[in-house]
C-alpha cells in the first residue's frame, strides 16, 4: 500500500473532525514523570466517569505527552480554555468534570501558569501535551508527515539539505555541529549503503528532553529520520535508545509499527522509489555511547569504546558505511524546517544559534520540568521567570548546563543569552540541555565531585588520560571535600584537567574536566575553604577527622 | 667547591641497600671526605637531626606515624631533600603491603607465625600507617634519585652536582627497579 | 536490512587515497609521505623518535595510550601520531615542551594506576614501560598511587598473568584476535575497573580457546604476561615473529 | 619510683632500634629492653606472588646481606621444585655467598665498629665514625673500604650489580660464570687476604684494651646454633643445624631445615617488632641461644681451610668451652673473612666452576619448602607454602638478628648494670650499651620485623615520663 | 555441559529460551545482535549466567571473551541474580542535588548493603541509576518497577520494611 497526499489529508481531516466534535477536551499527561505520579489512574477515572455520565460526545479525554511542568504532576489541561490543573488525583475527577462550562476549579489551577507556559516558544515540543503519542492519526492531524511528503515529492535531496543548511540548525546533542554540513558530508560519501542513526542514548544525569520527545511525539523523530534518509541517500535507520526508558521504547516501537502500516516507512513511500526502514536498538547503560563512534560500536554489538576520529562516521560509520548520526531533538526539528522552510527557522534565535532549544530544568528551582525557548533567551529569565526562582528564600548560586561535560555558571553571568557561543565563553557547553539550578546549600566541590564520579564510572577505559585521569581527579576532589586536601592539590587538579582536555581520545574525556574547571574558576574560595579551614561553606560535605592529612 | 657540604642520610622504611650503594663509592668516599661533613646518619653517632643541613638523602618509604613526623622534621631542617631510592620515590617493596589491610599484615607476622605469646607489638613501637607511601606524598622533595638501589654513579653525580652548587637533573640517569 | 559487510578494522582509512603523495613538516624538517601513512610511521622513517606503548608494529592501531601525541600547529588538542594522517603542509611538533610535559604526565598516570614494582618484576630491565620512564625522564610519579588489589592467574601450564603490571595496551587482545585468530583475550568492565580476561573471565588454564601459542606473552610490554618459572628480571620478550608472520601472510 | 632511660636511635647499626633502660629507686638498672621499630610485612605481602619471584623479592629484605636472603629463598624454592641443584650452580651460590661475607663482615668491622675499637669507647662522638677513623688511622680505614669493595666486586662479577642482583634463582643460578670474571676475582683475593690477616693481627694485639667489654658484652652462658657440614666443619650455605649448650655439648645435630619448627619456637614481646625465637625443648625464655660468627665458630669442629683452621684453634683457646662473650663476634668475623677468601680461592680454581650447567628446571612438585643458610649475622630461615599453581600462600622468616634477640636484650641489661649507676649517664656508658648491640651486628633492616635508626636525644625519664637527664651527643 | 545437549535444552525445553532464540533469529544470528540478545536473556531470566553467555556466544559466533566483555561493559546487565525485590535509587544530578546520596547512606546503614549488592537472604537488591529522567520528581526511587518521586530516607526505608515484614506470608 502506498500513501498519497490525499490519504494523508483525509486522515488528518477525520481526526480533526473527531476532536472538534466534542465541546471539551481533557488532556491528561501520560509521560513518564506524571505516570509515576499515577496520572494513568487519573485518565482511567476520567474515562470511567465520562462513560458513566454518558458524556462521550461532549467531552474527549486524551492521554498526551509531556506538558512540561513535571514538578506539578499529574498535570491535565482542559481545552478549549487551556486551563492547566496540577497535582490532580482520582478524587478530583468529578469536580473537574462538573466545572466544565463554568469557572475553573481554583484550588487545582496551576499557579505557575503564566510565566512558565507563556514565555516559551515551541517547535520541537509543539505537539507535546497536545497529541496522543500512541496514535499516528493525532500526529497527522497536526501536519504530521507533511514534511516528508514535501521533501519526497517536491524537493530533490540537494534541496532538502539546502533548506537544512539554510535553517542554521546545529546538532542538539552537545557539540553544536552544523547539521547541514553533516548531511552534506554523508550525502557526498560514495556508497550504495548508508545509515541514519538517531542518538537517543540520553545519558546526562539531569536531562530528559529526548525521553520526553520520544514519549510524547515519536512520529516527529521518525519523520525527521526519513527525511534525512532521503536527503543523504540512506534507506535504513536505527534509533539507539536507552533501555532505562521503557515507555519511550514502547512508544517508539508502536509508532514505527503504525508508520509501517500506513506506509510512511517501508518501500515506495509516497509513491516514490524511496524506501526507508527503522530499527530500534537498546542501549545498555553506558554514557559513553553518546559518542558517535562508541554508539556505532554498540549498535554493532560490541563494547561501546570510541575509536579515534577521523575517519568520521560520515565517511566510515556503521559497519564501515557512511553514517549520519543526529540527536533526537535535531531530528525533531527537521519536519517543521521542511514544512515551513529554512528561512523561517533561521529567523528564530541568535546570529549563530538558530531556532529553539529544549531544556530540562531541575534542581533548586520552583518549576522543574521541560521547557523550550528561543536561542538567546536570557539565563536569568529561564531561571527566574520560567523556572519561577529558587524555592524557600534561598539564594541562587549557580546553574549547571551540559551535564557532566558542562560547567557551572555563577550569578555574575546570569544575564547572558543562552546560545552555543555564550555558554562556551563562560566555560560551559550547551550540551543536550540539562539545566540544574543550585542554591547556597549546594557545595561546588561536592558538585564537581559528583560529576567526576560520574565521568570516572562512565569512562570506557580505553585511553589513559580519561581512565586514570578521571580517577585521580575524583580522588583529589574526594580528599578535598573530606577535608583532607592540601594546598598543592588545587594546582594538581588544574593540571590534570588540562591534560584530559587536550589528550583524551573522545569527547567524554575531553570535556569531563569542565565541571571542575568551571567551579575552580568561579568558586575557588570554596575549594580553599575545604583545604585551608577544613570547612564546607555550604554545609554539604562531611569532613573527616583531621588525623591523616596525606 | 668552596664550602664543606653538610650531608645527612637517613632511612625510613627501607632495606639499607641505598646506603650500601652510597658506600659503594669505595675509595671515592675518602676523596670526597674533605668536602663533606656527615652530620647525621646511620654511620655517625649523632642522635639529633641537626638544623641547617645542606643535603639530606632519605631512603625508604613513609610507613609509620614516626616516619611521618620524622620526614616533616627533616624537611624543615634540610635545604635540599633527596628521595633516595625506589622505596622513597615509589614506595617500592614496602608498598607491596598496601594491597592488604595493616591488621592482616600484622596478624600474619605476630599472631599466626608465632608459637609463644602471640600478640601485636604495641609498646614503644610506632603505629603503622594504612599504606606505605612515597616521601613526596608527605613533604616536598627537591631531587628524585630512583633505583633499587640507585646506581653508585648516579649517587656520585648527584653529590658532585650538589657540591658544585647545582641541583642535579637525574632524567635518564637512573631508572626504577635497577 | 541488508546484511552488513564484515569490516576489517585495519582498513579503516579507506577514505584516503594511498597513491597520493604529500609533503609536510615534522619538527621543522620537510618530509614526504603517502596519504595513508601515519605521522608516526613517517616520523620513524625519518629517524624521529616518538615514544609509544600501545602501538605495536604488525598489529592494528589502538590509539589509546596517548604517549605518541604530537602537536599540530593550529590545533589546540594534541594528536596521537599513531592514528593521525598527515595533511599537505601540516606542521607537526614531536618535542615541544607541551608535548613532553603531557607525555610525562600520562606516563605518570599509567604508573599510578596499578602496582608496578619494577625492582621485583620479571621484566625488570626488559620492560617497555620502565624504559619509557627513562626515555621520557620521568623520575617520580606526582599523583597518588591508587594501589588496587589484583590477583595473579597462574593456572595456565606455561604462562601467568599478573594484572598488577598490566597497562591495558591490549596488545595481547589484538595479537590473539588478529594474528592467532583465537580471540581468547578481551576486556571486561570499563573505566578504571577494566581488566583483560580470557574467555568468560575464567582461569586462563581452563580456557577452551587458548591455543597456548604465547604470542600474547611476547607482545606484552610489561611483566603482566610472562612465562612461568622465570624469576625476577629474567623475562625477555621475543617479538621478531610478528613482522615475519605479517610478511608471510601477505606474500603473493 | 622507677625511672627509664631511652636510647633512640641506636647508631652505627644496620636498621632501626632503640633501647629502654629501667632504673629502680636507688638508680640501679633493673631491666632493659631492645626495641625493633620497623615492620614491613613480607610474610603477608608475599602472599599471592609466584614463588619463583621470591629470591629477588626477599633480597629486598636487606641491602647488606641480600645474597643470604636470595640463597635461603632459592633453597626453599628448590625444595618446592623438588630438584637437586647442579653441582656448578651450587658452587656459584656458595662463591657468591663468600663474596657477601667479605663485604658484609668488612662493613660491620670497619665501618661500624672500628670507630669504637680504634678511637675508643669514650672518644668524641662527633668523630666516632668511619671518617674519624680515616683521620686517625687511614691505613685501617682504607683497608676496610678496599676489603668491602673486593667482596662487592665478587658479587658484581656475577651479576653486574653489587646490591640486589637478580641472579640466584630456584633450581640454581641464572647464568654461568664467565672466564674473565673468574680471573678478575681470583686476582683480587691475595690483597683481600693480606688486609684481613693484617687486621686480625692488629685486633688480637688490641684485645687487652677491651677487657671490660669482653667481660660484659653478653658474656653469659647460652646455647649456640649454627650450620655445620657433614664433617662437622664450618658451613654457611648448605649443611645441617647443630645446637650446643653452654658447655659445648652437642644437644641436637644433623637437624634438617625442614624440621626447624621442632627445635625453634617464636615468641612476641609487645615492645618490639622483632620476634624472639627460642630453643623449643627448653621453652621460652630459657631456650635462649645465640647465632652469628662466634656461635658458628663455637658449634663447628673446625673450618676446613688451612689459615682459618689455625685462627679457629687460637680463637677457641680463649676459653675452655664455647667462647661466651659476644664481643668476640668481632674476632670471629675476621676469621670468617679469612675462611671466605680461602674458600673463594678454592672454588675459583675449580675447573668445573665455569661449567654451563647451573640450573635445574622443574614445575613445582611440593607445596612447601624451607631454606636455611648462615647469613653473616647468623642463621636465616625462609619457609614457604604454595598453591597448585605455584603462588605463595604463606611465608615465615626467621632472620639472623631475630635469633639473637633474647641474647641482645640480656646483653644490654648486662652492660647497663655494669656501666650505669645513679641519675647521671656518662656518654661512654651509653655508647657501650649500643656497642654491645653492634657486636651482634644486628641487621635490623633484615627484620621483616626489623629495627630502625632515627636520631633523638637519649633521655633519662622518670616513670611518669618527665625528663630527668638529657644527653646531647 | 555437552554442547548438543545444551543447545537442545535451550531450543526446546524452556519457553524463555525460545524467546531468546527468536531474538537471535530475527537478527539472522549475526554477531551484531549480541547486545539485543543479552537484553532478551536478561529480560526473561533476570540476569546473565555463564551458561547463557556461552550459549549466546556460540549461537552468534562471538568470541567468549567478547561476550563477557560486552556483558560487563554495560551497566544495565547483571551477572548475578537479583534479589526478590529491587530498589533503584536515581543518582542523576537533580536527584543528587535533591539528596539521593543521603538516601543511599541511610540505606546502607540500615539495610547493610551498598549499591550493586543484594542482601545475603536474597531478598533485596539495591541499584543506582544514572538518571531515570524523572528529574522533576527528584529524588526519585523505583520500587520493583514503580517510580516514586520526592523520596526521603524515611519513606524509602518504610517501603523496604514493608517488603521484609510482609514477605513470609506472600
Amino acid at each position: 500500500m502506498t500513501l498519497t497526499i490525499e490519504d494523508l489529508q483525509n486522515i488528518a481531516k477525520i481526526e480533526r473532525d473527531r476532536q472538534e466534535g466534542t465541546t471539551y477536551q481533557i488532556n491528561v499527561c501520560v509521560a513518564a514523570g506524571c505516570l509515576s505520579c499515577q496520572s494513568g489512574l487519573v485518565k482511567e477515572a476520567f474515562d470511567t466517569e465520562i462513560s458513566r455520565r454518558g458524556l462521550e460526545n461532549w467531552c474527549l479525554v486524551k492521554g498526551v505527552g509531556c506538558l512540561g511542568l513535571c514538578a506539578a504532576g499529574p498535570l491535565i489541561q482542559v481545552q478549549p480554555q487551556g486551563t492547566y490543573y496540577q497535582g490532580v488525583t482520582v478524587n478530583d475527577v468529578s469536580e473537574i468534570l462538573d466545572s466544565l462550562g463554568g469557572s475553573p476549579v481554583a484550588r487545582l489551577e496551576c499557579s505557575q501558569h503564566q510565566a512558565f507556559f507563556q514565555c516559551q516558544q515551541k517547535i520541537v515540543l509543539e505537539n507535546c501535551g497536545k497529541i496522543d503519542p500512541e496514535r499516528i492519526e493525532d500526529y497527522i492531524a497536526e501536519d504530521g508527515y507533511l514534511g516528508l511528503f514535501t521533501a519526497l515529492r517536491q524537493m530533490t535531496p540537494g534541496e532538502v539539505i539546502e533548506q537544512v543548511t539554510k535553517s542554521g540548525l546545529r546538532g542538539r546533542g552537545g557539540a553544536g555541529f552544523p547539521t547541514g554540513l553533516k548531511w552534506t558530508a554523508v550525502s557526498k560519501a560514495v556508497n550504495n549503503t548508508k545509515f541514519i542513526v538517531c542518538n537517543a542514548d540520553e545519558g546526562d544525569p539531569g536531562a530528559f528532553m529526548d525521553r520526553s520527545v520520544l514519549e510524547s511525539d515519536p512520529h516527529r523523530v521518525i519523520e525527521g529520520m526519513a527525511i534525512a534518509g532521503y536527503a543523504v541517500g540512506a534507506s535504513h535507520g536505527f534509533i539507539y535508545v536507552r533501555a532505562e526508558y521503557p515507555l519511550a521504547v514502547k512508544r517508539v516501537h508502536t509508532a514505527i509499527a503504525q508508520a509501517e502500516r500506513l506506509g510512511v516507512l517501508g518501500n515506495n513511500i509516497f509513491n516514490t522509489r524511496f524506501e526507508f526502514n527503522i530499527e530500534v536498538r537498546l542501549g545498555a547503560g553506558a554514557f559513553v555511547c553518546g559518542e558517535e563512534t562508541a554508539l556505532i560500536a554498540s549498535i554493532e554489538g560490541r563494547h561501546g569504546r570510541p575509536r579515534p576520529r577521523p575517519p568520521f562516521p560520515a565517511e566510515f560509520g556503521l559497519w564501515g558505511f557512511p553514517t549520519l548520526i543526529n540527536n533526537v531533538e535535531t531530528f525533531a526539528n527537521i519536519a517543521p524546517i521542511i514544512r515551513r522552510g529554512g528561512e523561517w527557522f533561521a529567523g528564530i534565535g541568535t546570529e549563530k544559534s538558530k531556532g529553539t532549544k529544549v531544556f530540562a530544568l531541575a534542581g533548586r528551582v520552583n518549576n522543574t520540568g521541560l521547557i523550550e525557548v528561543p536561542m538567546g533567551t536570557r539565563l536569568r529569565d529561564i531561571v527566574f521567570e520560567i523556572g519561577g526562582g529558587i524555592p524557600g528564600d534561598k539564594r541562587f548560586k549557580a546553574v549547571q548546563t551540559g551535564g557532566p561535560s558542562g560547567g557551572c555558571i555563577p550569578e555574575e553571568h546570569l544575564d547572558m543569552p543562552v546560545d552555543y557561543e555564550s555558554l562556551a565563553a563562560v566555560g560551559s557547553i550547551m550540551g543536550s540541555g540539562g539545566m540544574i539550578i543550585m542554591d547556597e546549600t549546594s557545595c561546588m566541590v561536592d558538585v564537581a565531585q559528583f560529576f567526576m564520579e560520574f565521568c570516572m564510572s562512565e569512562s570506557c577505559g580505553k585511553c589513559v588520560p580519561c581512565r586514570v585521569g578521571t580517577t585521580q581527579i575524583y580522588h583529589l576532589l574526594h580528599k578535598i571535600s573530606g577535608g583532607q586536601g592540601k594546598p598543592s592539590d588545587i594546582e594538581t587538579l588544574g593540571e590534570l584537567c588540562d591534560l584530559l582536555k587536550n589528550t583524551s581520545l573522545c569527547g567524554l574525556g575531553q570535556t569531563a574536566p569542565n565541571p571542575v574547571i568551571s567551579t575552580l574558576k568561579y568558586f575557588k574560595d570554596e575549594y580553599k575553604a575545604h583545604i585551608r579551614d577544613k570547612n564546607c561553606p555550604a554545609g554539604a560535605c562531611r569532613m573527616q577527622a583531621p588525623e591523616e592529612a596525606l | 667547591m668552596s664550602k664543606v657540604l653538610r650531608i645527612a642520610t637517613t632511612w625510613l622504611d627501607g632495606c639499607s641497600g641505598c646506603h650500601m650503594s652510597f658506600l659503594d663509592l669505595d675509595e671515592r668516599l675518602a676523596d670526597m671526605a674533605p668536602h663533606i661533613e656527615m652530620v647525621y646518619g646511620p654511620l655517625v653517632d649523632a642522635k639529633v637531626f641537626p638544623e641547617g643541613v645542606d643535603v639530606t638523602l632519605v631512603e625508604g618509604a613513609v610507613a609509620t606515624d614516626e616516619d611521618k613526623k620524622k620526614i616533616r622534621m627533616i624537611r624543615d631542617r634540610s635545604y635540599i631533600l633527596v628521595s633516595f631510592g625506589d622505596c622513597a620515590v615509589t614506595a617500592n617493596v614496602p608498598g607491596m603491603r598496601n594491597q592488604f589491610k595493616v591488621k592482616d599484615v600484622m596478624k600474619r607476622g605476630y599472631l599466626e607465625n608465632s608459637s609463644q605469646n602471640p600478640e601485636l607489638p604495641s609498646i614503644g613501637v610506632p603505629h603503622l600507617l594504612d599504606r606505605a607511601r612515597p616521601v613526596h606524598e608527605f613533604v616536598s622533595v627537591d631531587v628524585f634519585l630512583p633505583g633499587c638501589p640507585p646506581p653508585t654513579e648516579a649517587i656520585l653525580y648527584t653529590i658532585s652536582e650538589l657540591l658544585a652548587g647545582r641541583v642535579p637533573d637525574l632524567k635518564g640517569k637512573a631508572r626504577f627497579g635497577a | 536490512m541488508k546484511k552488513p559487510l564484515r569490516v576489517d578494522e585495519r582498513s579503516l582509512r579507506a577514505d584516503v587515497n594511498p597513491v597520493r603523495l604529500l609533503t609536510f613538516k615534522i619538527d621543522d624538517r620537510d618530509v614526504s609521505a603517502r596519504a595513508d601513512e601515519t605521522i608516526l610511521t613517517v616520523a620513524r622513517q625519518n629517524g624521529i623518535k616518538i615514544p609509544t606503548l600501545c602501538h605495536m608494529e604488525g598489529l592494528s592501531e589502538h590509539g589509546a595510550c596517548r604517549l605518541c601525541i604530537v602537536e599540530v600547529k593550529g590545533m589546540s588538542r594534541l594528536m596521537p601520531s599513531c592514528v593521525t594522517l598527515p595533511r599537505q603542509d601540516m606542521e607537526v611538533l614531536t618535542k615541544s615542551d607541551r608535548v613532553l610535559d603531557y607525555r610525562r604526565k600520562i606516563l605518570e598516570l599509567i604508573f599510578s594506576e596499578r602496582n608496578h614494582v619494577c625492582s621485583v618484576c620479571v621484566t625488570n630491565g626488559h620492560c617497555d614501560l620502565q624504559a619509557l620512564a627513562v626515555e621520557m625522564g620521568m623520575t617520580h610519579v606526582r599523583y597518588d598511587y591508587i594501589y588496587p588489589t589484583h590477583p595473579i592467574d597462574a593456572t595456565h601450564p606455561r604462562f601467568s598473568v599478573d594484572h598488577n603490571r598490566c597497562v591495558l595496551c591490549l596488545r595481547c587482545v589484538r595479537v590473539c584476535d588478529e594474528i592467532e585468530g583465537a580471540h581468547t583475550w578481551d576486556v571486561m568492565n570499563r573505566g578504571i575497573s577494566s581488566k583483560v580476561i580470557t574467555d568468560l573471565n575464567q582461569p586462563w588454564g581452563s580456557s577452551e580457546t587458548c591455543t597456548g601459542c604465547g604470542k600474547c606473552v611476547q607482545v606484552c610490554p610489561t611483566g603482566a604476561l610472562s612465562e612461568k618459572g622465570k624469576s625476577v628480571a629474567e623475562m625477555v620478550k621475543r617479538r621478531q615473529f610478528l613482522p615475519y608472520l605479517q610478511m608471510m601472510r601477505h606474500r603473493e | 619510683m622507677t625511672q627509664q632511660i631511652v636510647i633512640d636511635p641506636i647508631t652505627r647499626i644496620e636498621g632501626h632500634g632503640k633501647i629502654t633502660i629501667h632504673l629502680d629507686d636507688e638508680g640501679r638498672v633493673s631491666d632493659a629492653q631492645f626495641h625493633v621499630t620497623q615492620f614491613r610485612g613480607f610474610e603477608k605481602f608475599c602472599e599471592g606472588r609466584p614463588f619463583y619471584e621470591m629470591p629477588s623479592l626477599t633480597e629486598r629484605i636487606c641491602g647488606i646481606c641480600p645474597i643470604s636472603h636470595s640463597v635461603a629463598s632459592a633453597k626453599a624454592c628448590d625444595a618446592i621444585l623438588g630438584v637437586r641443584v647442579p653441582e656448578t650452580g651450587a658452587k656459584l651460590r656458595r662463591l657468591l655467598t663468600y663474596g657477601q661475607y667479605i663485604q658484609s663482615h668488612a662493613l660491620s668491622f670497619f665501618h661500624l665498629s672500628a670507630p669504637d675499637l680504634v678511637l675508643g669507647m669514650d672518644s668524641d662522638p662527633a668523630k666516632r665514625n668511619i671518617l674519624g677513623v680515616l683521620e686517625a688511622d687511614p691505613t685501617l680505614a682504607l683497608d676496610g673500604i678496599k676489603l668491602r669493595k673486593i667482596g662487592q666486586e665478587i658479587i658484581a662479577g656475577f651479576t653486574g650489580k653489587r646490591i640486589h642482583p637478580a641472579w640466584v634463582v630456584p633450581g640454581g643460578v641464572n647464568e654461568p660464570l664467565a672466564e674473565d670474571h673468574r680471573k678478575t676475582m681470583l686476582a683480587s683475593l691475595p690483597e683481600a687476604l693480606e688486609i684481613t690477616l693484617r687486621t686480625l693481627r692488629w685486633f688480637k694485639a688490641s684485645l687487652e684494651n677491651h677487657r671490660e667489654e669482653i667481660r660484659t658484652f653478653a658474656n653469659f652462658p647460652t646455647m649456640f646454633m649454627g650450620l655445620v657440614n657433614d664433617e662437622g666443619n664450618l658451613e654457611h650455605v648448605n649443611g645441617k643445624l647443630r645446637f650446643i649448650d653452654y658447655k659445648g655439648n652437642i644437644v641436637a645435630d644433623g637437624v634438617e631445615a625442614a624440621d626447624y619448627k621442632t627445635y625453634i619456637g617464636e615468641s612476641v614481646e609487645p615492645w618490639s617488632f622483632l620476634k624472639s625465637p627460642y630453643y623449643k625443648p627448653l621453652g621460652y625464655p630459657d631456650g635462649i641461644y645465640r647465632v652469628g660468627p662466634a656461635a658458628r665458630l663455637n658449634v663447628c669442629n673446625g673450618c676446613g681451610t688451612p689459615l682459618a683452621d689455625q685462627e679457629w684453634a687460637e680463637f677457641r683457646s680463649l676459653e675452655r668451652g664455647p667462647v661466651m662473650s659476644s664481643f668476640h663476634n668481632h674476632y670471629a668475623r675476621l676469621i670468617e673473612i679469612v675462611y671466605a677468601i680461602e674458600k673463594a680461592q678454592e672454588l675459583l680454581n675449580d675447573p668445573n666452576i665455569t661449567s654451563p650447567h647451573v640450573r635445574a628446571f622443574a614445575q613445582p612438585n611440593y607445596s612447601e619448602g624451607v631454606g636455611v643458610v648462615e647469613a653473616p649475622r647468623g642463621t636465616l630461615f625462609h619457609h614457604y607454602k604454595v598453591d597448585e599453581e605455584g603462588l605463595m600462600t604463606w611465608a615465615n622468616f626467621i632472620v639472623a638478628t631475630g635469633n639473637n634477640n633474647l641474647a641482645m636484650n640480656r646483653g644490654v641489661l648486662q652492660v647497663a648494670q655494669r656501666f650505669i649507676n645513679g641519675n647521671s649517664i656518662p656518654e661512654g656508658a651509653l655508647n657501650r650499651i649500643e656497642a654491645v648491640i653492634r657486636a651482634f651486628d644486628p641487621c635490623l633492616s633484615c627484620s621483616t620485623h626489623a629495627i630502625k635508626n632515627p636520631s633523638f636525644p637519649l633521655l633519662l625519664l622518670a616513670a611518669d615520663g618527665t625528663v630527668l637527664d638529657k644527653v646531647r651527643i | 555441559m555437552d554442547e548438543q545437549m545444551q543447545s537442545a535444552m535451550k531450543s526446546t525445553e524452556d519457553r524463555r529460551w525460545r524467546l531468546v532464540n527468536r531474538t537471535m533469529r530475527l537478527h539472522g544470528h549475526e554477531p551484531h545482535a549480541l547486545i539485543e540478545t543479552l537484553h532478551a536473556v536478561q529480560e526473561h531470566f533476570g540476569f546473565l549466567d555463564l551458561d547463557a553467555l556461552k550459549y549466546v556466544s556460540q549461537a552468534l559466533r562471538v568470541p567468549l571473551s567478547r561476550t563477557y566483555g560486552v556483558a560487563t561493559f554495560y551497566h544495565h546487565f547483571t551477572l548475578k541474580p537479583p534479589g526478590e525485590h529491587t530498589c533503584v535509587v536515581c543518582k542523576g544530578t537533580a536527584c543528587y542535588i535533591g539528596g539521593a546520596s543521603g538516601i543511599l547512606d541511610d540505606f546502607e546503614k540500615t539495610v547493610g548493603i551498598g549499591p550493586g549488592q543484594t542482601t545475603p537472604d536474597g531478598k533485596i537488591s539495591l541499584v543506582t541509576a544514572r538518571c531515570l529522567g524523572s528529574c522533576g520528581l527528584a529524588p526519585a526511587v523505583v520500587f520493583d518497577g514503580e517510580v516514586c518521586g520526592r523520596m526521603t530516607s524515611e519513606a524509602v526505608l518504610e517501603r523496604i520494611r514493608r517488603w521484609t515484614d510482609h514477605d513470609p506470608d506472600d
